[in-house]
């Protein structure tokens, strides 16, 4: 098991390497000239050309990927064109901010989710299956940022129960209280989508467990259906239902920008959109590695869990 | 209870006119017609049919498995020890599953939860059926596996379903089968997916438990091979009906009903191979296919297939009557033997 | 505009002018009032804190309170009451020119310290200077240097005399040095210790200088706090902290202030102003050097023409733009040379609205039945207001004189570094928001030396009389005599019609009425010194 | 028409929700064509005696005017334009891309399909709406530009949808039975497996669409969606938010809405399609139920 | 090779190599490890085997449709394995297959008619439309099949009814020798009979050779003239039916023989029956 754990992890080098190739092109393929972008329209050519000299823009593209690769294996993500700062120091604390929305989402998702999957699964067909599966559909069918503004604008302006912004109030932060007040509403507005998908994974995977011949093999003892559902049902459900969880982080961490930016919360999907908006490519290009590799972390774990959960997996990776 | 209803508790399971139908999004589908079975303790009897024929049906009937959603509606009796199985309700239903009556399922492997170890599924069935205590209900569930002939039964305990061989899966079920002692085993087609080697081992199997425990055995199966290995009686069922019971040596020896006949003749005969001068006999066959239960015409269902079949097939709806009715009853559903009705 | 570059900052924090000045306030209180804690939201989060180094008005609003210059602006008095901040003395107590223009002789002030507690004098100074301008100083800073680099444009060398005094010796006369050095992204000058200690890039992290505020802590997206400077040399800050508080959607800096999450803020949208006002917001503004104009193509067929240029000029109601679009948030603008300069005159109109005039210039030029053009804009954009909405104000006015105006609009960063790289000949204009306080700006757009590509000169608009002129008033040595010929050069550009200006910002800022002493002068940033919250 | 896309049609029309969905897009599709004959007023010009920000229910103006005083009914019926261009288009392309790649991934395996997967891998470690920002961030704002992003992140769900399938169509003996005759790859996979593997590739890209709508609302959010003052929905919705503060909430509310129904109709559509073309597709839904899990993702 | 041997197997093995991973050296799997016997023209040949024995990939690879590892395959004097690709497409005209019946031996998505049509359109002389109509509907008479079939989808039918056409579809380019993948095994009792029967009368009719593959050894018994019995990959024991039925040589086959249920029983109580005689 160990020797799968390590070879697993040593397998996500190529997608790594592949995620590192693809980002540093990324930038490549932009228009304009980034020493340029760093002194502003109005400095002199010989002040860019020196700079291009400075920054090795002027050596040819793999020399310049080496290079770039080698700073990022020492933790330095570069420059911000706009910021001038080291980016690790701009988005590190942002990150930090972000993990919690994105912890806060996948709570509340993973929770409700699988609540309203599991119920709708057991009531197939019932009222309450068609309602909240058309609510999970519409709620899959709105735009984060739009539902951000809605949630902004109703419990916000109109009702004034959350802030508008921040994470903290500025005046007298008041803590984990203080944070869970300030959270609700973000994390709501990042959680929607992956809410209905969840929600929608589970009942079709608990439908599909429940007509699973060992589930009808078990109700065939007079077993208590209950039971079933939970030693069984439940249980063989949890790794497509982690699965997908897992995969909900990285869709999670893609809608935080738009919740982020909405509800000004300081985290690395608003540093991305500041930096989109002020065409800061290094910290675009950081910002998005970044996440990458939150996300290709999170798969691993995944990926792992359900190995862990599935003594068939085990086995055949034993056998391997 | 009353005294004549007592009196009667002699057969183990009885059931009469059972008819079950179902709804389909083609329409409500009578899958069950007029079903008559008993089976006394520690009886192994046989229901042999091909796919379509209602046996697994009449499982689900007996089991009341039926999803409310697919069920339309039960006509006709199953009794369990004389109690009416349509009248005691859900919670007696739950206590008579598994704990009298329970199931051998076909494919052992889907029929075991992937996710835990063979004997804790075991085990989870005796704590919740029976009284005993975690370690006596390991205790047992060890014993029993050691009765199906496992040499290993600790490591089996300790096994997933997929670590195992196919018979020895079919093994396990067996056993859990046997966990809280049950009265009747159903057993559905549990050697179909088996080598024939393996399928040998597990039907000795069934034979030794019914010996042993004095359990009796419903043996679902195609195969008159496997009837004619273990079962005492046989009922054939085709298109929903059973178009012939009785003991198994008056109906694989004289076979009455044409479909019977058929069955059994299908079966290749070997008799060239051991006998040099014997040459090969064609083989027999029936012609068409089996009805669709969809759209039956009034008439005998066999009908269509029948190499005897007369005009009066067509329009009389056969009963099943009784041919032999001294001894060992032996009784057939066709016009041309026993009559019919219209 | 992100006139992100270039300007000089100043410390106001003059404090014995400013106690008199303002001083609505505390006096009369005594020391009670004289505390509390200020939280500004912002338009956007600040960039870098090291004054050299930063690249935006939203970060040096806050440097700003952090370091000092030499020579600085009086930025105590609002617009109305100073429509150009006097030149003050700051870390330098006095300065003398020579003769020729040519050495700047500063005298420094005394007792003066960084907030890491060591002391400011010439060494320091010349430790900045090269920091700007040396390469071959071990502490050089390229970004640095690459963004001072107007004020070091006639540098030669500097001299430490002594401990207070030192030389800055040009290589011709530079009317405009005291200016510039008073702007931001100029000589603020920092710790040499602190740089020393932990490197160029430590400053931006860790600012150290000898403002009235002191650096206290940075969480990014969250805030930039900063606290009052009990050992600052002049009169001491009023606030004991002040919190800048990056948000950058402008709905939620107003439900920001209105939650009372923020004591002020900065760019509110136009349409909230008035309903700020009632519900009892202070609206407070000035009038920055900002002016948003037109640049014409000269490589254009049409614009080519001075009467078609003048034509557009005429043709475009910049009253309307002001008061109906923008909710009286801007100014009309009737001058490229942007307000706060001291050239600038608010009654030199050029080109009043007058679509008959318009239509009859274009008959002259031949093109009484019009012509197709295409006018590129950003979408949004630092000081550019609403762009796209005031374009299309532009593009209806310019249809009433048969003027068919495409609009090519881009997303602001790609529009604003393809300004200086020009426009491409089928193009008749674009537009830009910029401004200075220094009449320099008018080198800055209209000298033949700043041409696109690689200028900021977009429309390549070249005259050399102007050229002349330009060059003439910025390296004078008599200022009365340089006004004059800046005056000149504007009038000439204007005559040409090289830009339609359009509006300037009055930079509103929305305050909490217990805020108290809060200004804006005529510039881009401001200071903190004297303001205060009221209980 | 073959009596089996007959039932798969016959299905869909029971199927109310689905029904539905197909009538509000073919609706939106005659706003879209003919936009300039239905709207009432230019969408983009203030039109003669309009102010900012009349309410909805305002005579002439149903649906009320923006904060620049455009009529916010024609921007929502020109603005369908957009939506369905931005909708369909990158899935049609993206789908046609990656019914090559996945059918010749899933066909040859071994070394090309193992380059083509592993490639698409790479892209899966990025949320599909960052890859989209990055890429349109990097190519500037636009609608080709939005499209060729959209394409870009599209294609590695969708090849991943068509490889699955693909894969378990060939261990089919049809496909052996082809093989059997001679019959030549191209073929094979073409003729042979794409006919099977397609329903499921439509009725993923019919859901695809609906969500690309969201996606692209996103990127108009971002400003890099199509540019002013063209009528877009996302942009339409996130402009709005300047005067929600102000109690205008209509403003972003109906292009929102706009957008939800439109999704939610391509979503109703899929699954309806989903549900028509069964019973064939749900035995292969269960064999696929693996990778579903991983596509699922798409909503993003 | 004999003058009347139409198909010869030599040393035939498959070794599947198992994923690699980075700590372990692949591992390799053997399918069929060695496997020989050889086929007479017009007869039928047995291949029989527990589950996992490997008949089904020696099936294939007759066919080519899994490349062998290693030996030989002569078919009517020609090395399959050393044929172009393009002389082993015309080869396949002569040699081809029966499917076990699985569902899954048809295109869902073409009609019955099309698909055994398919190969004559690609291979056949004659392209003209109508005879290949023509053709196919002969075909489907042949298997027994109505016409109207032709245009009927392969769930449109039973089981047997597609074990009919999947005869007809390896039948329509007329080939000399069949590989049958365990054709009735997922059939009923009922249909099973059917099937074999007209696989015996096609087999007169069209002097075909039949390679039967099997697991279980009633049908062997009654259809085959010789039997090569598969264990773990390697042929135990080849011998005329008669001669193993009556003679069983190895253990495995002896085991295989006695799990033959009958009616009197199983196979070992003949045994025992005929040991007393």
């Amino acid at each position: 098991m160990l020797r799968y754990v390590l070879s697993r992890i040593l397998s996500t080098i190529p997608v790594l390497f592949g995620v590192t190739i693809v980002v540093f092109l990324l930038i490549q393929l932009i228009p304009g000239d980034p020493a340029k972008s760093i002194l502003g329209a109005d400095a002199t050519p010989e002040a860019v050309e020196e700079l291009r000299n400075n920054m090795g823009l002027n050596e040819p593209l793999i020399v310049q990927y080496g290079a770039w690769l080698s700073q990022l294996l020492q933790g330095d993500l570069g420059y911000s064109y706009t910021l001038h700062t080291p980016i690790i120091e701009e988005l590190m604390p942002r990150f930090v901010n972000s993990l919690i929305l994105t912890v806060a989402s996948m709570l509340i998702c993973v929770t409700l989710g699988v609540i309203l999957g599991l119920i709708s699964a057991l009531k197939k067909g019932s009222f309450f299956d068609k309602a909240s599966m058309g609510v999970a559909l519409i709620g899959a069918s709105m735009p984060v940022f739009w539902i951000a503004l809605m949630l902004m604008w109703l419990f916000s302006i109109k009702l004034n129960i959350f802030p508008v912004s921040g994470m903290y109030n500025m005046r007298n932060p008041g803590g984990f209280m203080d944070l869970l007040h300030h959270i609700v509403l973000p994390a709501f507005a990042t959680a929607t989508v992956s809410l209905a998908v969840i929600a929608r994974l589970t009942r079709s995977t608990v439908i599909d467990i429940l007509q699973k011949d060992y589930v009808n093999y078990f109700h065939s003892f007079g077993l208590s259906k209950s039971k079933i559902n939970i030693v069984h049902v439940m249980r063989n459900s949890l790794p497509p239902i982690i699965n997908i969880s897992g995969l909900q982080v990285g869709y999670i961490m893609g809608g935080a920008l738009f919740s982020e930016v909405v509800f000004n919360w300081p985290g690395i999907g608003q540093a991305l959109y500041v930096a989109v908006t002020s065409n800061d490519y290094p910290t675009i290009q950081a910002g998005i590695l970044l996440i990458a590799l939150t996300f290709v972390v999170v798969n691993l774990v995944v990926d792992l869990l359900n190995v862990w959960l599935s003594p068939r997996l085990q086995d055949s990776i034993k056998a391997e | 209870m009353n005294v004549q209803s007592a009196l009667n508790t002699e057969s183990l399971l009885k059931v009469e006119g059972l008819s079950t139908k179902i709804k389909t999004p083609e329409g409500v589908l009578t899958v069950l017609e007029d079903v008559n079975l008993t089976i006394e303790k520690g009886e192994i009897m046989a229901i042999v049919g091909e796919s379509g024929s209602g046996k697994s049906m009449m499982i689900n009937s007996i089991l009341q498995l039926l999803p409310k959603t697919l069920l339309e509606a039960y006509s006709g009796n199953i009794e369990v020890e004389g109690e009416n199985l349509f009248a005691i309700g859900e919670k007696k239903m739950q206590e008579i599953r598994g704990k009298k009556i329970s199931l051998v399922a076909q494919n052992a492997m889907t029929s075991l939860d992937p996710s835990y170890r063979v004997g804790k599924q075991i085990v989870e069935i005796m704590l919740e059926k029976t009284g005993l205590t975690k370690e006596q209900a390991k205790e047992k569930a060890l014993n029993l596996l050691e009765q199906m002939g496992i040499d290993d039964p600790k490591r089996i305990f300790q096994s997933y379903p997929h670590q195992l061989s196919g018979g020895l899966r079919q093994r396990v079920v067996i056993a859990m089968s046997l966990a809280c002692d049950p009265d009747l085993i159903i057993a559905d087609e549990p050697t179909s997916a088996l080598d024939p080697t393996v399928q040998l081992q597990v039907l000795d199997l069934f034979q030794t438990i019914n010996q042993q425990f004095g359990t009796a055995i419903l043996m679902i199966t195609h195969d008159f091979g496997v009837v004619a290995r273990i079962a005492e009686k046989v009922a054939v069922m085709y298109a929903g009906q059973i178009v012939e019971k009785g003991e198994t040596a008056d109906v694989i020896f004289n076979p009455t009903h044409p479909y019977t006949q058929s069955l059994i003749k299908c079966i290749p005969n070997l008799d060239w191979v051991f006998d040099k001068g014997a040459g090969k006999k064609p083989l027999w066959q029936i012609k068409g296919e089996p009805p669709n239960l969809m759209n039956l015409s009034q008439g005998c269902r066999f009908f269509n297939r029948c190499h005897v079949a007369k005009d009066i097939c067509q329009s009389t709806n056969p009963l099943l009557k009784t041919v032999k009715p001294y001894r060992n009853e032996h009784s057939v559903r066709c016009v041309l033997i026993g009559g019919g009705n219209e | 505009m992100k006139k992100k570059n270039l300007i000089i900052s100043l410390l106001l924090s003059l404090v014995m002018i400013l106690s008199a000045c303002t001083g609505t306030s505390s006096e009369k209180s005594g020391g009670s009032k004289k505390g509390g804690e200020l939280i500004i939201g912002m338009e956007s989060e600040a960039d870098v804190l090291d004054p050299h180094r930063a690249g935006g008005w939203v970060t040096m609003r806050i440097t700003n309170q952090m370091f000092e210059p030499l020579i600085g602006e009086d930025l105590s008095k609002s617009s109305k009451e100073e429509s150009v901040p006097e030149l003050v003395p700051v870390l330098a107590k006095s300065w003398e020119v020579s003769e020729d223009g040519k050495t700047y002789t500063f005298h420094l002030r005394e007792g003066v310290k960084f907030h890491d507690g060591t002391d400011f004098n010439a060494e320091a100074v010349d430790f900045n200077i090269k920091r700007l301008t040396d390469k071959k100083f071990e502490y050089y800073d390229e970004i640095g240097a690459g963004r001072t680099f107007r004020t070091w444009k006639f540098f030669e060398s500097s001299e430490v005399v002594d401990e207070k005094t030192i030389n800055i010796h040009l290589s011709s006369p530079f009317s405009e040095f005291p200016r510039m050095l008073a702007q931001i992204n100029s000589l603020q000058i920092v710790s040499p210790e602190a740089i020393i200690k932990n490197g160029n890039d430590s400053m931006g992290e860790n600012p150290v200088g000898t403002g009235p505020f002191k650096f206290s802590e940075r969480k990014r997206g969250e805030n930039i706090t900063l606290v009052k400077n009990e050992e600052y040399w002049g009169e001491k800050a009023l606030l004991d902290k002040v919190i800048f508080r990056p948000l950058s959607d402008s709905a939620s800096r107003v439900l920001a202030i209105q939650n009372d999450e923020v004591d002020i803020i900065a760019v509110p949208p136009p349409d909230s102003i008035e309903n700020l006002k009632d519900q009892g917001y202070e609206v407070v503004s000035g009038t920055p050097p900002h002016v948003w104009y037109l640049t014409f193509n000269f490589d254009n067929k049409y614009m080519k023409d001075q009467k078609v240029r003048q034509a557009i000029n005429y043709a475009i109601n910049r009253e309307g733009i002001a008061n109906e679009l923008l909710k009286g948030t801007v100014n009309p603008a009737y001058t490229i040379q942007s307000p706060g300069a001291a050239n600038y005159s608010a009654d030199n109109k050029w080109y009043e609205y007058n679509p008959e005039k318009a239509k009859e210039l274009l008959k002259e030029a031949g093109l009484e039945n019009g012509f197709k053009t295409t006018l590129q804009t950003s979408v949004d954009g630092s000081g550019q207001l609403l762009p796209v909405d005031i374009a299309e104000w532009i593009q209806r006015d310019l249809k009433e004189i048969g003027i068919e105006v495409k609009l090519d609009t881009q997303e602001w960063i790609t529009y604003y570094s393809g300004y200086s790289d020009g426009m491409a000949s089928d193009v008749g204009m674009n537009q830009m928001s910029s401004g200075r306080t220094s009449p320099y700006f008018l080198s800055m757009v209209a000298h033949s030396e700043f041409v696109a590509p690689g200028g900021f000169n977009s429309g390549k608009y070249v005259n050399p009389s102007v050229d002349k002129l330009l060059d003439q008033a910025s390296t004078s040595t008599d200022e009365s005599k340089a006004l004059e010929l800046w005056k000149e050069a504007e009038a000439m550009i204007m005559e040409d019609a090289a830009f339609a200006p359009i509006v300037n910002d009055s930079a509103p800022y929305v305050v909490n009425s217990r805020v108290k002493g809060f200004v804006i002068p005529s510039e881009e940033w401001y200071t903190l010194a004297p303001v205060y919250i009221e209980n | 028409m073959t009596t089996k896309w007959k039932q798969s049609c016959k299905a869909f029309l029971s199927d109310k929700m689905a029904t539905t969905g197909a009538i509000v897009i073919l609706f939106s599709l005659i706003l879209a064509v003919f936009a300039s004959w239905i709207a009432p007023y230019n969408p983009n010009v203030v039109a003669e005696g309009s102010t900012r920000l009349m309410p909805p229910g305002t005579e002439g103006h149903i649906l009320g005017t923006d904060q620049q005083g455009r009529d916010i009914l024609s921007r929502v019926i020109f603005g369908t334009q957009t939506s369905l261009i931005s909708a369909v288009i990158p899935v049609i392309i993206a789908a046609i891309i990656s019914v090559v790649l996945g059918v010749i991934a899933g066909y040859y395996q071994g070394f090309i399909g193992n380059l083509i997967m592993r490639t698409m891998d790479i892209f899966f470690a990025f949320p599909a709406v960052l890859l989209a920002i990055a890429i349109a961030a990097i190519l500037g704002p636009g609608l080709l530009n939005v499209i060729i992003a959209m394409v870009i992140v599209r294609i590695p769900y969708m090849t991943r949808v068509v490889y699955t399938d693909t894969l378990q169509e060939s261990q089919k003996e049809y496909v052996e039975a082809a093989k059997a005759f001679g019959i030549g790859d191209i073929e094979i996979m073409f003729k042979q497996i794409l006919p099977n593997v397609l329903p499921s590739l439509i009725v993923y890209s019919t859901t695809l669409a609906g969500v690309t709508i969201v996606t692209v609302a996103g990127l108009s959010f971002i400003g890099l969606g199509v540019q002013p003052p063209t009528a877009d929905w996302g942009r339409m919705a996130s402009d709005g938010k300047k005067v929600l503060m102000q109690g205008y909430a209509f403003v972003t509310f109906i292009p929102g809405i706009a957008i939800l129904i439109l999704s939610f109709s391509f979503s109703m559509i899929g699954d309806g399609l989903r549900n028509a073309l069964d019973p064939y597709e749900r035995s292969k839904a269960k064999e696929k139920k693996k990778i579903s899990r991983k596509t699922s993702q798409h909503i993003a | 090779m004999k003058e009347d041997t139409l198909i010869e197997v030599q040393g035939l093995q498959k070794v599947y190599s198992g994923k690699r991973s980075l700590f372990t050296p692949s591992k390799k799997v053997t399918a069929v490890k060695d496997v020989s016997f050889s086929i007479r023209k017009g007869e039928t040949f047995g291949l029989i085997g527990e589950s996992g024995s490997g008949k089904t990939t020696v099936g294939r690879m007759i066919l080519r449709l899994i490349e062998p590892t290693n030996g030989s395959i002569i078919y009517n004097g020609q090395s399959l394995r050393d044929l172009s690709n393009k002389e082993m497409t015309s080869l396949r005209k002569e040699i081809q297959i029966v499917f076990q019946d699985s569902g899954s031996a048809f295109n869902p998505r073409k009609t019955i008619g099309a698909q055994i049509a398919h190969p004559l359109k690609k291979f056949g002389e004659n392209q003209d439309p109508q005879f290949i109509h023509q053709q196919v509907l002969k075909m489907l008479e042949v298997v027994g099949l109505r016409a109207d079939f032709f245009h009927r989808y392969p769930h449109e039918l039973s089981g047997g009814q597609r074990q009919r056409a999947g005869i007809a579809r390896a039948l329509i380019l007329k080939p000399k020798f069949l590989v049958l993948d365990e054709p009735v095994a997922a059939l009923d009792v009922s249909v099973k009979a059917q099937i074999i029967n007209l696989l015996i009368d096609l087999q007169k009719e069209f002097q075909l050779t039949y390679l039967f593959i099997a697991h279980n050894l009633d049908l062997v018994a009654y259809f085959c003239n010789r039997v090569a019995v598969l264990s773990k990959g390697e042929v135990i024991e080849t011998s005329s039916t008669i001669d193993l039925f009556n003679n069983p040589k190895h253990e495995m086959t002896k085991k295989l023989l006695s799990s033959i249920l009958t009616l009197e029983g199983d196979l070992g109580e003949v045994y025992k029956k005929r040991s007393v005689i």
